[in-house]
């Protein structure tokens, strides 16, 4: 066996209080694609990040090609030969796609030689890979796919024979993704060395030739992929069984509670990001929307939640909802009786240095009967918190503690407790379960089921297809701003639900399949 | 041990404070005694340095400077037994003296002085801030210069309406050459410290200035035309001597009783000609005597020429 | 976790960085070739050990009280407010208007008056910058660098051109009527047998800043608006969710911070001068900085920083009537005040951070 | 207004207009690299201290701007610090630099001269004089001819005028400010650090990625800046007046700043910018002068307020967005 085209030997870091590696150890053979996969938080990002010398691991050693290589920042690991493309893309927004390339690897002092070198080189990229890009477009009118091609252009630009590749399919189309894949197996096929990161097993099994878990800073096994399945991965993730389906009984939706009808949406960079839409949620039942981050979902809940403008028409429970101005923030939606757990509970959900306690009326701190007088009746809301607390099995039980320090999974019990507890007519819930253990996922999932059979209307947004396959009654998909599709949920499949994800309406192919977990042959050219 | 209390312009403004303090060490030096004194920064410090000093045992204690009249008409009777000396301000109390100067007469004669100098018939003037007592200077200084020459043309400006225009030389010296530039080839400069930005860049640029309140010739040897002598020093060093027993009430120094006049030293001599001085002291006798009053702005607010 | 306890946070950090503050300070008092421990004692004798002392540093610390208060409330809705100059300036001019043209029957009232002039003006000062933030993205910090300047070009022609008396030299307004006239300490403490703070400035509207402490306290951590203020603060995504309004909060703490500010000017004008000077403020609106950095923007820590400002400025002054140091010292010492507590925070706290963590990793 | 008045005010607009121009570039190079300064005037301000004290003592004006520069500089090291390496507000860091630069150059000032805060005046080879160009009409024509040069000039044709009025009679270091707008631009859009350091100031991620060190790319830029204000500082305390005053400075760091954002962070925008302050500066001189053109009294005041009202009114969107680069004001945390 030749020497491994990487190998980590103890890696350990630590953020703060938080061990987000611990004494990992890896090995990479040259050639091949190696995927890690791990929940949420797990230090995967970390890891690599440490191999591309953008972090400097507390402990440990990294040889390359069987070379001891100390690598203290990300000069040293372009040396050795390895490139990063990072889940959030490190690109200079308004320079031009050529700039960006050259950048920290120009020939000279002087910019012009160095820009008419790259454009000849890119071109030769482009042919060779299919990689195509206007060099002299600016960044910030690219689309993400684009994007993420000059990332990999400016590793391959600079002689990479290490690729890492962050969690690349997250932003991109089905069809997009399948290009990619494609690509990484050209470039696997000339000997280069790929470490795919990735949440879907899919990817896992289908392109990698090994497979590493990590687990809260640990990583757990490595296997080949051939040797293993995606229950037995999921386990490894997680660290026990997996139950997949949730356990509820059907539907019995009842009256219309939310009527939407030609809904329109511009964010604030003037795109406009939902292009009339119509749907409705009735009574009793739980409507999933499905779709690739970016196509118009968070706008969606942002307009019902109140903290987007849109035009168009609303009604709830019959009365019309106003799209704009004081009338329609957060404040008179939550009057209107719709309660929202944000897609992001950090950013949105939760104030992370308030303590537990006041989390658990943010939103509805105008409430009467957390008033005394003109004062805030702290004594109160702290007494009632500890309840909400106890009711669902937040850890620790401390209402003093600040939010920041409650792990993901617990926040977002936080957040339910306060949401779910206020009895809406319609709950808004967007990625309920993003970065929470399977155990949290199962009472999350739960409270959602139970809220629905007291015969509440919910609104589900979630990027993941097990999620709302399992959760949701009615799916309904959304893409580039557009409904494409409606299904329920029980007579539906991932690969339909995927299609028409990428704006594909004709599913005839792949409906009334079920399971949907077979390879596919077909191709897709969704975008030109 | 009397103490002095410079204003904000502080005390090397090569003029007004400067010329006070030249009283209090020539006081200090010839009695070998010493004196306290400290340099205003702020507003807010004048009452707490008169009061400090008189509870300090300090007699007399002198100020320089106009602002000063509020704050003592308040501080001056809560310490009966201290004596106090202001200059350029009228404090009315039992223990004050109050010395003002007739700056007019002064800038009289060396508004003669300028114009008989100047080539061009035009001449400047640069004031500090905007107030009374600065066009008092100013207008004497014109009727000193119309007396000699009906025609010329005198140019004015205010350096600003605030404090700061005491002391900032970088506009003095953007004033004098925006004068220079119009044609003004003698500038009297009653600034403070703004002053020295103006006879900097008279020097610079190759024409006359005229300094004021202490003698500034050396400054710039042979470009000074002359200085409007303002006795502060006199004064400061008369009220040191006086002592406990300074004599309190009204006092005004003028070219009569020597508190004003113009300054001829060797950095001048070569600029002043036979007949301007005889001329100058003409005047200087007309107003000793009382045959020629200089009109005092600030009797009326109103200046008879412009 | 939290990296650190909190007593760390906000008692250890600060000592330490007005601990390096004055060690510099020392420094540069020794550089400058005088006794740092003398000028110390002369400091000290002169602020505090005589009642006039304390007349004079109660008086200062009441300027800073308000400033800091001005700054802190801006600052726990992550507003940097610079502007505190300009709005006290403003407010001073409020203050002036409200005692010159109204006949006031009694100082209780004209106080009352004067406050609400001073907190309308500085309130309104400061209501520009925050909409144009609010509503135009336009750095809160630039424009209220801007409106400064402004503000004191407009109290100039204010006061040179509207309100100095015929015939008076100085930029300044008329004297306010004596029904105007605040009781000072002096007024206030002084007995028969002995007069106490006399003739220092201090006066009632010490009280009235001890007074906007816990009304500050009580706003900030008691009440909805105090909360979505916080809640602001923290995350501006978050408030948006909550259906807190970013422009009027925004808005509402920037005219908090302002009225507070202007408020400074009921002490100077109507307290101190008694009529309406150029630059009253002296840079107290600046030292707010320094005050609610130290004070950790609490109105508690504020109160204790602006003490500490007032004896410096106090003792600042006694070093300059008794020894040849200026009064600049005071200038610098602030200044390193504002360097390590403010931007030199990370040099104190990060090493800190990780000796208790590598403790509690050890305990643990 | 005839020709050669308004000659003069633009004479008198580009002197003041210097001082500005070079902080405002210097802050241009801190701002591009994400570091914002509202520490300009305090290194402007030190820089004048020690520039003119030296100068007084060595007697040599350049040696005087060695020491200015020097001065600025290690004031940007402290601002370096404390938004660099510490990663602090940069806001609050600007402003503790310029309260030390007040309380510090009046300290020291008192301490070696103890003439109440300011240094001595400087003469000859100790201060910048005026550069007279070749066939300009200058101070040895007018003492040759025994004339007063404003009488030569105003004789002379509209072309020698504005050669000699406008164009020469600068001192050197006007010529450097002009000349560092064109080598600004270049350096920023036409070289390899030039490149560096736009990209830090909008993504330093990007550029940490790409294997180049922020905190030297930042420190370099903060560095440049404490030069150019060095500059500045030398300019007014030995070019432009002949000593240092307290607080001489007067505002202009924050008028730099102000034409910074009003040049959108462009080298030669700042150039107009900068001009254009200096002549609401020239105007606020010459209130006569406006008078005769628009025959009103303009306030001074206001003619003084006008620079800080425009950048609000700028700030504010109504005359085009000012987008300053994206980084600014952000410390580059790795590691929370
Ligand atoms: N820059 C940082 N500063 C402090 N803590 C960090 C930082 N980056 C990551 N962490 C923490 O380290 C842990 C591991 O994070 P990491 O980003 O490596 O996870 P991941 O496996 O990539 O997760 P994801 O699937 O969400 O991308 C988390 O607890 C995270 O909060
Ligand atoms: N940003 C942070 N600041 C401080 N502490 C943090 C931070 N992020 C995480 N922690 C700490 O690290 C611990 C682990 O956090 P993390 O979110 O990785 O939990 P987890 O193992 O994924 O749990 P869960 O499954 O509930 O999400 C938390 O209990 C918290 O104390
Ligand atoms: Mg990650
Ligand atoms: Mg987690």
């Amino acid at each position: 066996m030749t020497a491994p085209a990487i190998e980590l030997k103890g890696i350990s870091k630590a953020f703060g209080p938080v061990q987000a590696n611990k004494d990992i150890s890896i090995s990479v053979q040259p050639g091949t694609i190696h995927g890690i996969i791990g929940e949420n938080g797990a230090g995967k990002s970390t890891l690599m990040s440490i191999l591309y010398g953008f972090y400097k691991a507390d402990a440990g050693e990294i040889f390359i090609k069987g070379q001891k290589t100390l690598i203290p920042d990300s000069q040293a690991a372009i040396r050795a030969g390895i490139g990063m493309v990072f889940q959030h893309f490190k690109l200079v927004e308004n320079f031009t796609v050529l700039e960006n390339i050259i950048l920290g690897a120009e020939h000279g002092a002087m910019l012009n030689s160095s820009l008419s070198n790259a454009r000849k080189e890119l071109k030769h990229l482009a042919e060779e890979y299919g990689l195509n890009v206007d060099p002299d477009e600016v960044i910030e009118n690219l689309s993400v796919g684009h994007q993420q091609r000059v990332e990999i252009l400016k590793a391959l630009y600079r002689k990479a024979e290490i690729l890492i590749l962050d969690e690349p399919t997250g932003v991109l189309t089905p069809a997009e993704a399948d290009q990619l894949f494609r690509i990484l197996d050209r470039l696997r096929e000339e000997g280069k060395t790929i470490i795919l990161i990735t949440h879907k097993l899919r990817e896992i099994m289908e392109f990698t030739d090994t497979v590493s878990v990590m687990r809260r800073g640990e990583m757990t096994a490595t296997v080949k992929t051939s040797e293993t399945s995606p229950e037995h991965l999921a386990e490894l993730m997680v660290g026990r069984k997996v139950l997949l389906r949730v356990d509820k009984k059907p539907a019995e939706p009842s009256e219309t509670v939310l009527d939407i009808k030609g809904l329109r949406v511009v964010d604030e960079a003037g795109v406009e990001r939902v292009k009339g839409i119509d749907l409705t949620v009735r009574a009793g039942e739980i409507v999933g929307i499905a779709g690739v981050a970016g196509n118009g979902q968070s706008e969606l809940l942002e307009v019902l939640g109140g903290f987007a403008d849109g035009t168009g028409e609303i009604t709830m429970n019959g009365t019309a909802l106003p799209l704009t101005g004081h009338g329609a923030d957060g404040q008179a939606r939550r009057a209107a009786g719709i309660s929202h757990v944000p897609e992001d509970r950090q950013r949105e959900g939760l104030i992370m240095e308030f303590a537990a306690w006041e989390n658990t009326v943010f939103g509805y701190h105008h409430s009467p009967e957390i008033q005394n007088g003109i004062l805030m009746d702290n004594n109160g809301i702290y007494t009632e918190a500890e309840a909400k607390m106890q009711r669902f099995d937040v850890r620790p039980p401390d209402p003093k503690l600040a939010a920041k320090n409650f792990s993901g999974g617990n926040q977002q019990k936080i957040v339910l407790a306060r949401e779910i507890e206020r009895n809406p007519d319609l709950l808004l819930i967007g990625q309920p379960t993003r970065g929470v253990d399977i155990g949290a996922i199962e009472f999350i999932h739960q409270q959602v089921v139970n809220l629905r059979d007291q015969g509440k209307a919910i609104l589900l947004v979630s990027v993941e297809l097990e999620e709302i396959l399992s959760l949701a009654d009615r799916v309904v998909v959304m893409f580039d701003g557009h409904i494409t599709g409606e299904r329920v949920a029980s007579q539906t499949n991932e690969k339909e639900l995927g299609l028409l994800m990428a704006g594909i309406t004709d599913t005839s192919a792949v409906a009334n399949g079920n399971g949907g977990n077979e390879n596919s042959t077909q191709e897709v050219h969704a975008d030109g | 041990e009397p103490a002095l209390i410079f204003d904000l312009g502080g005390k090397f403004d090569k003029s007004f404070n400067e010329a006070a303090f030249g009283g209090a060490t020539r006081w200090a030096e010839e009695t070998g005694n010493t004196f306290r004194e400290i340099e205003l920064q702020s507003e807010a410090q004048r009452e707490q340095a008169l009061r400090r000093f008189a509870e300090a045992g300090a007699n007399p204690i002198v100020m320089t400077g106009f602002a000063f009249g509020n704050v003592l008409s308040e501080v001056a009777p809560d310490y009966p037994d201290t004596k106090f000396a202001i200059i350029d301000m009228v404090v009315d109390a039992p223990n004050v003296r109050s010395v003002v100067f007739n700056e007019h007469e002064g800038s009289y004669l060396v508004g003669m002085m300028a114009a008989q100098a100047s080539k061009s018939g035009t001449v400047g003037f640069i004031g500090g801030m905007d107030i009374p007592l600065i066009r008092k200077f100013a207008c004497g200084y014109v009727q000193g210069v119309k007396a000699v020459n009906p025609d010329a043309t005198v140019i004015q400006n205010m350096t600003g309406t605030t404090p700061a225009a005491w002391n900032d030389p970088v506009k003095g010296s953007e004033l004098t050459k925006a004068q220079i530039a119009q044609g003004a080839d003698v500038v009297y400069a009653a600034a403070g410290g703004t002053g020295v930005g103006v006879l900097q860049t008279a020097a610079d640029e190759g024409i006359l200035s005229v300094g004021v309140d202490s003698n500034q010739n050396h400054l710039h040897s042979g470009k000074v035309l002359t200085s409007m002598m303002k006795r502060v020093d006199n004064a400061v060093y008369e009220a040191m001597t006086a002592g406990v027993d300074l004599e309190t009430g009204f006092n005004v120094m003028g070219v009569a009783n020597g508190g004003i006049d113009y300054a001829m030293d060797e950095h001048n001599a070569a600029l002043v000609s036979a007949d301007m001085k005889a001329s100058v002291d003409g005047a200087k006798e007309k107003i000793a005597s009382g045959e020629l009053a200089v009109h005092d702005y600030m009797s009326d607010n109103t200046c008879p020429v412009e | 976790m939290d990296k650190m306890p909190k007593w760390a946070d906000i008692v250890l950090i600060p000592l330490i960085s007005l601990f390096l503050a004055a060690f510099f300070s020392a420094l540069v008092i020794l550089a400058i070739g005088e006794n740092p421990i003398a000028a110390l004692k002369l400091m000290v004798d002169g602020a505090l050990m005589r009642s006039a002392g304390w007349g004079y540093t109660l008086y200062y610390a009441t300027n800073f009280i308000f400033t800091g208060l001005a700054v802190s409330v801006a600052f726990h809705a992550r507003l940097f407010n610079i502007g505190g100059e300009g709005q006290a300036m403003l407010g001073g001019l409020g203050v002036a208007l409200a005692c010159l043209y109204i006949d006031w029957p009694h100082w209780s009232l004209a106080i009352l008056g004067a406050s609400v002039g001073a907190a309308c003006f500085g309130a309104l000062w400061a209501l520009i910058p925050a909409y144009l933030q609010a509503k135009r993205g336009s750095h809160i910090v630039i424009t209220t660098i801007m409106f400064n300047f402004i503000a004191a070009a407009i109290l100039n022609y204010v006061l040179v051109e509207l309100l100095r008396p015929v015939g008076a030299m100085d930029p300044a307004s008329a004297k306010f009527p004596e029904a105007v006239h605040l009781p000072t300490f002096q007024d206030m403490f002084s007995t028969e047998g002995s007069k106490l703070f006399r003739g220092a400035p201090a006066n009632v509207t010490f009280f009235l800043a001890l007074l906007a402490c816990l009304v500050v306290w009580v706003l900030i951590w008691k009440t909805r608006l105090g909360y979505e203020i916080r809640a602001f603060g923290e995350s501006e995504t978050a408030a948006k969710y909550a259906g807190i309004s970013p422009v009027r909060i925004t808005v509402i703490a920037m005219l908090i911070s302002g009225a507070l500010a202007g408020m400074m000017s009921v002490n100077t004008t109507m307290g101190e001068s008694e009529r309406l000077i150029l630059n009253s403020t002296e840079g107290a609106g600046f030292i707010g900085i320094a005050v609610a950095l130290m004070g950790r923007n609490h109105p508690f820590g504020v109160l204790l920083a602006a003490i500490l400002f007032g004896f410096l400025y106090q003792g600042g002054a006694e070093l300059a009537l008794w020894t040849s140091i200026p009064r600049e010292l005071i200038v610098v010492i602030q200044a390193l005040v504002i360097l390590f507590t403010g931007a030199l925070d990370n040099m104190v706290r990060e090493p800190l951070e990780k000796l208790f963590i590598a403790m509690r990793r050890r305990n643990a | 207004m005839d020709f050669l008045t308004l000659l003069q005010v633009l004479d008198t607009s580009v002197r003041l207009a210097t001082p500005l121009l070079l902080a405002c570039l210097a802050g241009l190079y801190s701002e591009r690299s994400g570091v914002v300064d509202i520490g300009l005037e305090g290194k402007m301000l030190a820089a004048a201290f020690f520039s003119a004290a030296v100068a007084f003592y060595s007697g040599n004006a350049w040696v005087g701007l060695l020491a200015g520069v020097g001065a600025s500089v290690a004031l940007a090291v402290v601002h370096g610090l404390a938004s660099i390496t510490f990663r602090g507000n940069q806001l609050i860091s600007g402003v503790a630099i310029n309260f030390l630069a007040a309380g510090m150059t009046v300290l020291v000032a008192q301490s070696w001269f103890r003439q109440g805060g300011r240094t001595p005046p400087l003469e000859g080879d100790a201060r910048f004089n005026p550069i007279e160009l070749p066939f300009a009409i200058g101070p040895t024509d007018a003492a040759a001819a025994d004339r007063p040069l404003s009488q030569l000039i105003a004789e002379a044709g509209p072309l020698q005028q504005f050669y000699s009025e406008l164009i020469s009679g600068h001192s050197s270091l006007v010529y450097l400010a002009l000349l560092t707008v064109p080598f600004t631009w270049w350096l920023l859009f036409r070289t390899r650090f030039g490149l560096r350091l736009r990209a830090v100031g909008e993504n330093p991620a990007a550029v940490d990625t790409a294997g180049v060190s922020v905190v030297w790319l930042r420190y370099a830029a903060v560095l440049l800046c404490g030069v150019l204000c060095g500059v500045a500082g030398a300019y007014l305390s030995s070019a432009l007046q002949a000593g240092f005053v307290k607080d001489m400075t007067a505002g202009r760091g924050f008028i730099a700043l102000a034409a910074l954002i009003f040049a959108k962070w462009r080298p030669v925008y700042a150039l107009w910018a900068c001009l254009l302050f200096g002549l609401f500066q020239a105007l606020e001189l010459r209130p006569d002068i406006i008078e005769n053109v628009i025959g009103l009294k303009v306030q001074v005041q206001l003619l003084g307020a006008l620079p800080y009202i425009l950048t609000v009114v700028i700030l504010a969107g109504f005359v085009g967005k000012a987008i300053p680069p994206k980084a600014s004001a952000e410390p580059y945390i790795k590691e929370r």
